[in-house]
């Protein structure tokens, strides 16, 4: 696969209830996404926009946006999955050779719509719906216990995860500030209210408002609009089966498949000592173990063991993950964004020392079902 | 850079307006088997991965790829989902050439599907929260609601189109017959196409006049109906193409270029739009795909073209817009002829969305329609042989377009 | 701009009815339901029995014929997997409820998926992964998915 | 559509399929919040107050909105600028709405049309003068705001456009 760069970025910070209008939070991540490439926008010669129907309370989510978030005569489309799929499309229009600079955005304003409702309406409307037993509180309840029975692991450790991220997250000033604990303890978050049996809920990343934008050039013209673009070299995605009583909830299939393709791609022999930095879309403090598993940074059952703090083997999610503010159809993208930082040494607060190459992922669906990780790395 | 693309199938279920019999993935699923059964060679395993789409809000759940894993076969397989309202068929049409012509490592041959099943849902509510909000932020601009639902009255698609007829129909002077021929001719033509919805074989122009208007000047007799169906395409690279069927469609030009929002535009900050039937980003779009396919003289070089055309005066504006007559000319185009099934470029053959409209699926099974034409294998197949083919899609708020162009030899890309 | 800014926030007030056809296997399913029996279909290929039924098997992209390979199965079941929440979740809101709900995720015996109802008549304390369950019928029943009111330990 | 009592039913070659049970589901927009940031507007509103009209000009490409606008598309920036824009205008573009009157049940056919005002680049969907038949209406045509009896610093100040006369040379820009 042909590297590709990303040659700009920018986060709104996330709020819980933001004192801004949709449009105008999408404008301000996109402006400033173009302002810290120093481009313009007839720059821009393609716009994805990754916004969902149900999140936005309307029928075409992109249709409106078409003005604030840069696609006036560019060509545009909307990937309705995770800001992190959006950039999937992104780079296929890239790498197909029709497109200079492609704008991905995306983002929800989770203080506007019911958010399990509308997770809710992802479920079979013809068996699960009606009786909305499974929806993705219970799925989380599911995976977090499927994963301790399977492999006798104490809720302990998940919890240690929880403090980690949420820790890292009090060093990232664009994080979630309900979600930053500095002095946040293993009994804390055991102690807090119960979310969905063993789940509690600080493991749990909370919705929250928010918009992203990258900017992704090919190699060439990146090369003319920044000295230090962050190629992406490898991706992968897969999904697998939806009904969770077809799945085994302790290991994550998706997962597994997308790193295996992303790997391949680009080039990855031994993930564990070649990744220096992990930026994984955690819904819930388990899933980043599950995910380390699949993406095999240890063995099946010995996530836990591994020292994934800032200063550990390989650190993980030092922004603070998704635990640090998980704004619907943003998060992915904020995942690829703060590893793009990381490896430009851009991540004030929360920089992992020499990271050169770094993986981001995003996910959606009940239990982690499509994921879709990204290869990142730096140097010219 | 860049792959050569091909598409080597395409299928579809058969479209009604109540689908009553079938659940959302049992739909795809026979559009997936119609599309499998014209590639002998090639198992629903062999697909790499899948891209899909339709329009959420009129159907009541959301991602349904997720549910529908494997009813599409996609247990384990890379998947993509793309929407964007009217032209989400189209735009998942493109991204399934995107997803081959990218060669990203293991992903050659790629199924892209766009479905809809509206009378699960409901249609009008649907619509009127397109610009929901933005009705919205008018009230708080001192507009009472009931002054808005007058305003809006022309707010749906159906007033959409009527204002662009009006101003269509000053440019052109055409008279509302002019508007039924182009509805007998998709009518007639869907009566010969297995799939299609509003068979009417027998219909004629003054049928369609007598009907009441629902929004002037458009009548009932003239307006789509709301389908439930679904189309799968199947997009692969160039060399497996050539195994997997007789004649390769090659797809050598896609553009999608938005415009500003028209009518109350974001926000409520008007129409950017001042004319609606002049339709920029559609003449952009032509441009920019007629370019990359090497095209220069569409109405010489298009054999076939398929447009997405709800409304009959649409379908007289997009052929113009589109680049494939002179301005002004089309309805005499209809009326000569040059445009039915034997004639010189026959439009909408199957019959267009006028007769089957599954908004989800409209988009794409125009180009769809236009590849089989090409292969030769549509079901109410031009007795002359076609070279080159158009399909488009249109949508949004009055501001998204696609477009596909396909052809039966390659534009080779510079490298 | 260096005037306070004004944000408006509007809510919505239209509500969009959805009705989903639930296709012909779905509808056989339902109407053994009614007659409070439960069924399942079997795919020709690799043997995998379904609750509920489906067209296709995921695992083989094996489609199972309409009117062949159908299970009647019993009305018990292993639980595989429960969860303990005090949310409520519907088309609209999302709340909390005072009483918890236990949510299982019930094998039925003779079955290769599992199926996600409540737990009845069960303390949170009780609940074992690996025991046996048993359906509890609604008294009327609709020939929809509420027509299982739950489980209950055997 | 309104107009559903007046429908006639077209023949069309028919298929039946099995009709299956369906399960309900819901959508809630009331559920739902939508956001905005009006701050833009305030100005505007405020001259509305005084009957005067001012469009948001971007300093970039020098179009003119009104309404006003929070971002220029073409080259996405804040526009800045007010302008003062003058009351007469023309039509864009026009639809004929059919409205049943909520006492009579008689259907109404109102003209809706697009306005733009002179100077400005953008148009909106307007009312037109109730006294102007939806005969008489055509693209192009001048009009003239009328402003409402109360001032209230809202976006129906201008109750409708009036038309005025047509000094237009060239008739063959009227509708036939």
């Amino acid at each position: 696969m042909q590297r590709v760069g990303i040659v700009g970025y920018n986060q709104v910070k996330l709020y819980s209830d933001a004192d801004y209008g949709r449009y105008e939070m999408i404008y301000e991540a996109v402006r400033g996404a173009l302002d810290h490439a120093g481009l313009k926008k007839k720059d821009i010669t393609t716009v994805i926009s990754a916004t969902n129907d149900y999140y936005d309370g309307r029928t075409i989510s992109n249709a409106l946006t078409v003005e604030v978030g840069g696609g006036y005569l560019a060509d545009e489309s909307k990937v309705e999955m995770d800001g992190a799929h959006a950039v999937l499309y992104g780079l296929m229009r890239i790498l197909s050779g029709n497109h200079k600079l492609a704008v991905v955005w995306g983002g929800s304003m989770a203080s506007c719509f019911p958010y399990h409702s509308a997770r809710l309406f992802e479920t079979d409307p013809t068996w699960e719906r009606p009786v909305a037993y499974v929806n993705d509180i219970t799925s989380a309840g599911f995976q977090m216990r499927a994963y301790m029975e399977k492999f006798d692991i104490d809720a302990e450790d998940i919890a240690k995860i929880a403090v980690k991220n949420r820790k890292n997250a009090a060093n990232n000033k664009l994080t979630l500030e309900e979600a930053q604990n500095p002095t946040l303890t293993v009994h804390d978050v055991l102690n807090s209210e119960i979310y969905a049996d063993p789940v509690t809920e600080l493991m749990v990343a909370h919705p929250c408002d928010g918009v992203a934008a990258l900017l992704l050039a090919p190699e060439k013209q990146a090369l003319k609009i920044i000295d230090n673009p962050v190629w992406i070299t490898g991706v992968g995605y897969s999904q697998e089966t939806y009904y969770l009583g077809d799945r085994d909830l302790s290991e994550n299939k998706s997962m597994e498949l997308a790193g295996k393709m992303a790997f391949k791609a680009a080039g990855v022999k031994d993930p564990k000592h070649e990744i220096d930095v992990a930026e994984l879309f955690e819904s819930y403090a388990h899933e980043e173990l599950i995910f380390t598993e699949a993406l095999g940074f240890a063995e099946k059952g010995q996530g836990a063991s591994l020292n994934s703090a800032i200063d550990g083997d390989i650190p993980i999610n030092p922004s603070g993950g998704a635990l640090g503010g998980n704004p619907p159809c943003a998060t992915g993208l904020i995942r690829i964004i703060e590893a793009a930082k990381q490896i430009r040494g851009e991540a004030n607060g929360h920089q992992v020392k020499g990271a050169k190459k770094a993986i981001a992922s995003g996910q959606i669906g009940m239990c982690a079902q499509n994921n879709i990780l990204y290869v990142l790395e730096g140097g010219n | 850079m860049g792959r050569q693309v091909c598409i080597a199938s395409a299928g579809f279920s058969e479209h009604a307006s109540k689908r009553s019999d079938v659940n959302m993935p049992e739909l795809v699923s026979e559009a997936i088997e119609d599309c499998l059964k014209r590639v002998p060679s090639l198992e629903i395993k062999d697909i790499d991965a899948f891209v899909n789409g339709n329009m959420p809000a009129f159907e009541g759940s959301n991602i349904p790829e997720l549910w529908m894993t494997d009813w599409m076969g996609a247990r384990n397989k890379p998947l993509m989902r793309v929407t964007t309202g009217g032209t989400t068929g189209g735009s998942v049409a493109i991204s399934g050439y995107y997803s081959v012509a990218a060669g990203l490592p293991g992903i050659d041959t790629v199924m892209a599907i766009a479905f809809e099943q509206q009378s699960q849902g409901d249609t009008s509510v649907g619509l009127a929260s397109v610009a929901y909000g933005e009705i919205s932020v008018m009230n708080s601009l001192g507009i009472p609601y009931d002054q808005l639902t007058l305003l809006l009255s022309g707010g749906a698609a159906i007033g959409i189109a009527s204002y662009q007829a009006t101003n269509y129909m000053r440019k052109s002077k055409i008279t509302e017959e002019d508007l039924a021929r182009v509805v007998i001719q998709n009518r007639h033509n869907a009566a010969k196409t297995w799939w299609a919805h509003l068979k009417m074989p027998d219909l004629t122009i003054e049928d369609v006049l007598d009907t009441p208007y629902i929004s002037y000047p458009l009548r009932y007799g003239m307006v789509c109906p709301a389908s439930d169906g679904a189309c799968a395409m199947l997009f692969t690279t160039e060399e497996k193409a050539k195994d997997l069927c007789d004649i390769p469609v090659y797809v050598n030009g896609v553009g999608s270029i938005a415009n500003e929002t028209a009518l109350i535009g974001y926000d409520g900050s008007g129409s950017g739009q001042l004319d609606l039937s002049e339709q920029l980003g559609a003449q952009i779009t032509s441009d920019l795909a007629f370019t990359q396919a090497g095209i220069s003289f569409p109405r010489k070089e298009i054999d076939y073209a398929e447009v997405y055309s709800p409304f009959p005066n649409q379908e007289l504006m997009w052929v113009e817009k589109l680049g494939l007559f002179e301005e002004n000319t089309s309805p005499e185009m209809y009326k000569t002829g040059i445009t039915a099934l034997n004639g010189e470029l026959p439009i909408n053959c199957s019959g267009g969305v006028n007769s089957t409209n599954a908004i989800g699926a409209s988009a794409m099974e125009r180009p769809a329609v236009a590849a089989l034409q090409i292969m030769g294998k549509a079901s109410n197949q031009v007795p002359k042989t076609v070279h080159t083919a158009l399909g488009h899609g249109w949508g949004g708020y009055v501001n998204l377009v696609t477009m596909m162009v396909m052809a039966d030899e390659p534009v080779r890309k510079v490298k | 701009m260096s005037e306070e800014k004004i944000v408006v926030a509007n809510k919505g007030f239209i509500r969009a009815e959805f009705a989903f056809w639930v296709g012909q296997y779905m509808d056989k399913f339902y109407d053994a339901l009614e007659n409070k029996k439960i069924i399942g279909n079997k795919c020709p290929k690799c043997g995998d029995v379904f609750v509920p039924p489906r067209k296709i098997c995921g695992k083989c992209n094996e489609t199972i014929p309409l009117d062949q390979n159908w299970v009647d199965l019993p009305d018990t079941g292993t639980l595989k997997n429960y969860t303990i929440t005090y949310y409520k979740i519907n088309d609209r809101v999302s709340r909390k409820v005072k009483k918890p709900q236990i949510i299982g995720m019930v094998k039925i015996d003779g079955s290769n998926t599992a199926i996600v109802y409540r737990l009845l008549d069960i303390e949170p304390e009780k609940v074992k992964i690996g025991m046996q369950v048993k359906v509890k019928w609604e008294e009327k029943t609709k020939g929809d998915p509420s027509d299982i009111k739950g489980f209950i330990r055997v | 559509m309104s107009k559903r009592t007046l429908r006639k039913k077209m023949e069309y070659i028919k298929k039946e399929y099995v009709r299956t049970r369906t399960m309900p589901a819901n959508w809630y927009l009331s559920s739902y919040k939508f956001k905005f940031n009006i701050t833009h507007m305030k100005p505007f509103l405020e001259k509305l107050k005084q009957k005067k009209l001012v469009g948001l000009q971007c300093s970039s490409c020098n179009r003119i909105f009104f309404p006003p606008r929070l971002i220029c598309g073409k080259c996405l920036v804040k526009p800045d600028r007010w302008v003062d824009l003058r009351e007469t205008g023309k039509v864009t573009s026009y639809t004929v709405s059919y409205l049943k009157d909520p006492e009579t049940g008689e259907v109404i056919e109102r003209p809706i049309v697009c306005a733009q005002l002179d100077g400005a680049d953008t148009s909106y969907p307007a009312q037109l003068d109730p006294d102007v038949e939806f005969k008489d209406t055509y693209i192009g045509m001048p009009i003239k705001v009328h402003w409402a009896e109360d001032i209230k610093g809202g976006l129906m100040d201008i109750e409708y456009y009036e038309a005025i006369e047509d000094n237009a040379k060239d008739l063959d820009l009227r509708k036939d």
